[in-house]
């Protein structure tokens, strides 16, 4: 037992920093930095400068092209590319479908699909929630029904995240309707350019255009399009959503979002005074650095226990609240941090193309925004109560 | 000590209510957002008929004289309705400024018109290093002949673009203290930028670049406005208190409502426990800033004093603890629906959360209460 | 609408303070201030000053020998003599059986049982849980069988406070055992030297023996102690709670230890500077001295609106919940404000006639001892989470 | 970076739980408590037979050279069954001090005999105002011909009633700084007065009345004891953090098998929601401070550096919260059965929140980890 890096380790460590250095787009980690919107092409843009190297799927095994590091590996390049203000990774093709994919496609899913989503070619989106179906997921009531080689899809999902951009969607869908909740229900990868679907835009509370609602209007689906069999998508489903919460804990996210926080607290003054010399909020700093901390060694832990490439079980309900919390927290901070100079609400500055001079200071336009934009946290990728439910099912056996 | 509003005090609540339900759907209230002065006219015209918008006025301005408590009747209903008027920065706390700075003809000659909602004032009091500091503060004010000459940059200006007279808050460059003039936008040298704050109502950056202003602008004694400007923030305070409230009532009605018709797992959400305690402790935090928003009204007018001090930061600190929980909560418990920009509640979360980025948040208020605690002398001879 | 005291309650409070300067025991004072334990004779020398002076029975009818104070001349009553070290009275005689009495007993049992209630003749207790009904406090099983003018009880009550000291005990017992839970239980009045009757000591955490189990074994107790009607004891029992609950708040009780905790904490130095001068313990302090005005104003108001008499319905249980959150909260600083020095468990300086020099100061003994202890306000009188569900369910209405 | 014991690692850890386990039961305990030692002598010799007392002990001394993640394995095991031994502030703290200032002759005159259980020590470096700051003490040393004399009192020394050496701070009357002496309890002008602490151990105050000792009991560098204090502190709160763990384990046990097997309204109390979210949340805090202690196990020998005093700050920050939440909701789940005597729960509470009281409770390490927060520089350049 030793929490110290190997040597090996510090030398990864430095060839990341050494790649992040010369590769990562400065214009992008600018972007990142300032919270601005990422535009398709900036993901796309940083998708193809690790897949160059070899970088882009961590996750995967090697033999599809993945990195085959350890867990400590995955979490020192995750923390150097977020403290270099890389892009975060759009999880839906490489770290959702992908592992679903590889454990349950056909070999001719796999040759097919795998590829495009290294090349970034394609860019999926997740079809789970319904209207009526939120934290229910199993309750979800999108039909598919076999007519000869196709699933004939009718319903709508919601809370679609960035589906403006997608030309594929993963979705659960029920093909049989008689069965109870979790069966009956299949997971089908569909074009999203097959006729019948609509994309419609939901603005959020922060006035941005993430999520959308999709539309399913008799949509003709090849049957190859199953992945696993039918009626036993509930299994994917549930390994996807491992994965998904494991994603979620985003300690180098984490990390580079409270440095950035302790300079906005260095920059910003009363009468000439930092705020991050003021004790009482120096300690709410001191007090989140210290949950950071522990936080951090938590999932190192709990990703080292488990031996099938870091994805625990209920376990990792207990990382997705304790990473949605912080990184809640910290923007929460940032927030205050800004005193009244948190108000305005300027969404040009926000834009992805900004370069114009901003009203105040550069970093100002994005925490309040941020803070209202990351409640989302602690509802999507099942609501952190969900989590509490699983844990106290499945880890505490009550 | 008595916690019963009057007849005409619940008149009053009365009206205010029911002219917001009545013209101030979430519906109609995005149009207002969406509209150029970010507001509605119409609407103000209406508090101005019903006598509204005199209510915090002395009855010699042609006011109606009300008291902390009328404020708060107002403020409340307000709130609950998410209205985008400057009533608390013009009616209230500039208002404030003037009756208690002025002089006899200032007070005559702006009063009355603010008390009929003809004239829009605001105070310009923040700047970029100041945060809820009003006496540090970098705006300068130079002597010149029959005048001064302000200079600086001025930080979010709630109601700023639209006021007829900003109340300006200046340092002296031939002395100590901070000062208060009454600022003619149209002034020369005056510049403003405009841009709506992340909860809904407009304000904006006030650039003063040699900009003269005569003698008679002065309000109050030069460099001694201090006192003035945190009693009449105290009085903001009380007001802003009972805005929250509005708003928070409304999010607790709304999330409650939900719980009761929204379905999962069989059964309205609000069937489980862990969901209903919840509630039941926003419930409790909610009672704990009613509490305190009658307590800060009841004091907003006392002449000041420590205990006075100590009320309004403790309102302030606990109404802005329980809007951020609720607001939190309220989004939390409705999921992703709670987060769209269609839906009041996601509006009512960024008000109660962005409220307390004015006039101090819970940590200033903190502050301000730690520095006036009492605390026993020679307590170790006490009680050793 | 006016949160100011009038010229008349100035002149109440002023009479208070008088009256207790003149008549509060110094040595009682002392005793209480410094968190001795207190001798049954110390209550009963003080409910007697009281009785005399006729502000015993502060919520009883005036009829019944109350005072006919509004709930703000109550509120300064209180703050007055918790201010002032006065013992805090001991509930069950004065303010939890005599308003059952008052409101469902007989005219021969208000004519016995309030007057030496008033004397300080009997000392009452409490018997209403059972070791197998805490929270559930309907699913009791004590029963009493009709046999002739006599009701024969069996079975045991626990967490009897202060049974050790009581000549009766107000029982709820099961008089129809066919009856579901609420119904068929009824309110029984009974002389504890009754043969048939055991008290066994419980001692808790902080080595104190405050409560005890009551055993019943065959005790005939007289029909003419039942009060109200046979099986409807639960009806007795819901009044008396939110008379319980009211009186829990204790708001004087915590205002005068918020003030001994600003006094611990100015005599306790860290390399001579008091540990109130530390800007993080100070805040601290700040923070509960602010909840602890919000919670006070939040009681005056619901007790103001209430119409008999100050004892609210489900609202009561807001106050139960925030009142022993905020007294509890107290003893945490206070143990804290003590730091190493808070950890010798001196339980001689604790008694009631210990004259002696302190180990340390004469402060010290009790804060730990008393953070344990309590422990219990949040855990009877109704736990806190049946609190909430109350809350939840009649308030709320979820 | 590795999480695994290696073999001999879980020998140790085995060892140890098993020994606990068969004799150190509840029951058991209590009778030790009320013994007049207040521990178990028997349950000494067996650390000692199993060389347990030996592990923290540099082998060069007849030690087992443990490092702080065999002292943490000894500490949880330890902590698991509430025993009353001063194994920490022997074993670990004192001798601790005396490997890293001794001389070598006083190094091979004291350690075997403590590696061997024989000889027990503890550390007086609390005095009534010093509250967890060693440097801001009173006692003094005054030299006098061939050694120094001291004067002062102690508070709250751990198992000092038993101890053969206590290692007494001083501050010297001619110069700065803090000293550490070796005292023998016996000494004229050492009184002595023990009482148990509310968690179990039994400590003792120390007066000081012009004792005299000799000048080769000077343990380091005169007035220059202050870092090593520091340092061995640390590992003093490492090792503590693991009690803490073992302690919360059981208590948290002890409270799910509650909640399993107590019926109240017609099922396993259990099955109740917000019971059941908030044992989740236990559960994470648990989770945390698990991983909290290991990083300060693996950091306490590491050399003295900001990044091993944050860590370890952090550590105990971590862990002081999460055992006071969950002492503090055991009980609360537990009902007022968790609050008897009778029932080990309630010591367990008992130990968890007053553990805080030693080397610092949370708001002392939230200081601590404030004051060496790593800061920007310049920050307003690099991002303006």
């Amino acid at each position: 037992m030793d929490i110290h890096f190997t040597p090996e380790e510090l030398a990864f460590r430095s060839e990341v920093w050494a790649f992040l250095g010369l590769n990562l787009p400065a214009d992008l980690a600018e972007k990142v930095r300032l919270g601005r919107r990422l535009a398709k092409e900036d993901h796309q843009r940083w998708q193809k400068i690790l897949n160059q190297k070899g970088w882009y799927a961590v996750n995967w095994p090697e033999e599809y092209g993945g990195t085959g590091w350890s867990v400590v590996q995955k979490h020192i390049f995750d923390e150097e590319c977020a403290a270099a203000g890389a892009p975060r990774l759009v999880a839906f093709g490489v770290n959702m479908v992908a592992p679903v994919i590889i454990k349950f496609g056909t070999q001719a899913q796999k040759d097919y699909y795998l590829p495009r989503i290294l090349r970034s070619e394609d860019w999926w989106c997740q079809g789970y929630s319904e209207p009526g179906a939120g934290s229910d997921l199993a309750s979800l009531k999108t039909r598919a029904e076999r007519d000869g080689d196709y699933y004939v899809v009718n319903g709508q999902k919601t809370w679609t995240t960035l589906g403006q951009h997608a030309n594929r969607i993963f979705c659960l869908v029920r093909t049989d309707p008689s069965a109870k909740k979790q069966e009956g229900i299949s997971f089908l990868l569909i074009d999203m350019d097959t006729p019948g679907i609509t994309v419609r835009p939901i603005i959020t509370l922060d006035g941005e255009h993430e999520v959308n609602e999709v539309f399913f209007d008799n949509v003709r689906v090849p049957v190859e399009n199953l992945v696993g069999e039918e009626n036993k998508g509930w299994t994917c489903a549930k390994y996807l959503l491992t994965h998904e919460r494991t994603g979620q804990a985003g300690i180098g996210q984490s990390k580079a979002a409270l440095a950035h926080l302790k300079q906005i607290a260095s920059a910003e003054t009363v009468a000439g005074q930092p705020r991050i010399d003021d004790p009482l909020f120096r300690a709410r700093i001191a007090e989140l650095e210290m949950r950071l901390m522990a936080v951090e060694m938590s999932t190192l832990r709990i990703l080292a226990a488990t031996r099938d490439g870091g994805v625990p079980g209920a376990e990792s309900s207990l990382l997705k609240i304790q990473g949605s919390e912080i990184r809640q927290a910290i923007t929460d901070l940032m927030r205050k941090a800004l005193g009244p100079n948190a108000l305005p609400f300027l969404e040009p500055e926000l834009e992805s193309d900004f370069h114009g001079e901003p009203l105040y200071q550069d970093y100002s336009a994005s925490p309040a925004s941020q803070y209202f934009n990351l409640r989302k946290l602690s509802i999507y990728g099942g609501s952190n109560e969900i989590q509490k439910n699983i844990i106290a099912k499945l880890v505490l056996e009550l | 000590m008595n916690f019963e509003l009057n007849e005409e005090q619940q008149m009053l609540a009365d009206t205010v209510e029911r002219l917001v339900r009545n013209t101030y759907s979430f519906e109609q209230r995005e149009v207002f957002y969406q509209s150029p002065r970010g507001y509605s006219p119409e609407f103000w015209r209406q508090l101005s008929e019903l006598g509204i918008t005199s209510v915090p006025i002395a009855a010699e301005y042609e006011g109606f004289g009300g008291t902390g408590v009328e404020n708060m009747l107002v403020m409340k209903e307000l709130g609950r309705g998410l209205c985008l008027e400057p009533y608390l920065h013009s009616q209230i706390y500039a208002a404030g400024l003037v009756e208690q700075l002025g002089s006899a003809e200032q007070r005559q000659s702006i009063l009355p018109a603010v008390a009929a909602g003809e004239r829009l004032l605001t105070v310009a009091d923040e700047e970029a290093g100041s945060h809820y500091h009003p006496e540090a503060i970098e705006c300068q004010a130079v002597p010149c002949e029959r005048g001064w000459r302000l200079s600086g940059r001025k930080r979010v200006v709630i109601g700023g673009e639209l006021a007829h007279t900003i109340l300006v808050t200046a340092r002296m460059s031939d002395g100590e203290g901070v000062s208060l003039f009454l600022l003619d936008p149209a002034a020369e040298g005056v510049s403003r930028t405009g841009y709506p704050c992340i909860d809904g109502p407009r304000a904006c950056d006030l650039a003063l670049a040699d900009v003269y202003v005569e003698a008679d602008s002065l309000l109050g004694p030069a460099g001694k406005a201090a006192p003035a400007l945190a009693y009449q923030r105290g009085r903001a305070v009380a007001a802003q208190c009972a805005e929250a409230v509005g708003s928070m009532e409304e999010a607790f009605r709304l999330t409650l409502d939900y719980l009761k018709t929204r379905q999962q797992f069989g059964s309205p959400i609000g069937r489980f426990q862990a969901l209903q305690h919840r509630m039941a402790e926003m419930r409790g935090e909610l009672e704990l800033a009613r509490s305190m928003t009658i307590l800060a009204a009841c004091v907003a007018d006392d002449p000041d004093s420590e205990s006075r001090s100590r009320r309004l930061a403790a309102a302030k600190f606990t109404v802005a603890r329980a809007s951020q929980l609720i607001a939190e909560q309220s989004v939390q418990l409705h999921g992703g629906i709670g987060m769209t920009w269609e839906y009041s509640l996601a509006h009512h979360a960024k008000r109660l959360v962005m409220l307390t980025h004015q006039f101090g948040d819970d940590d200033f208020h903190l502050g301000q209460y730690s520095a006036l605690l009492e605390v026993p002398r020679q307590a170790s001879q006490q009680v050793a």
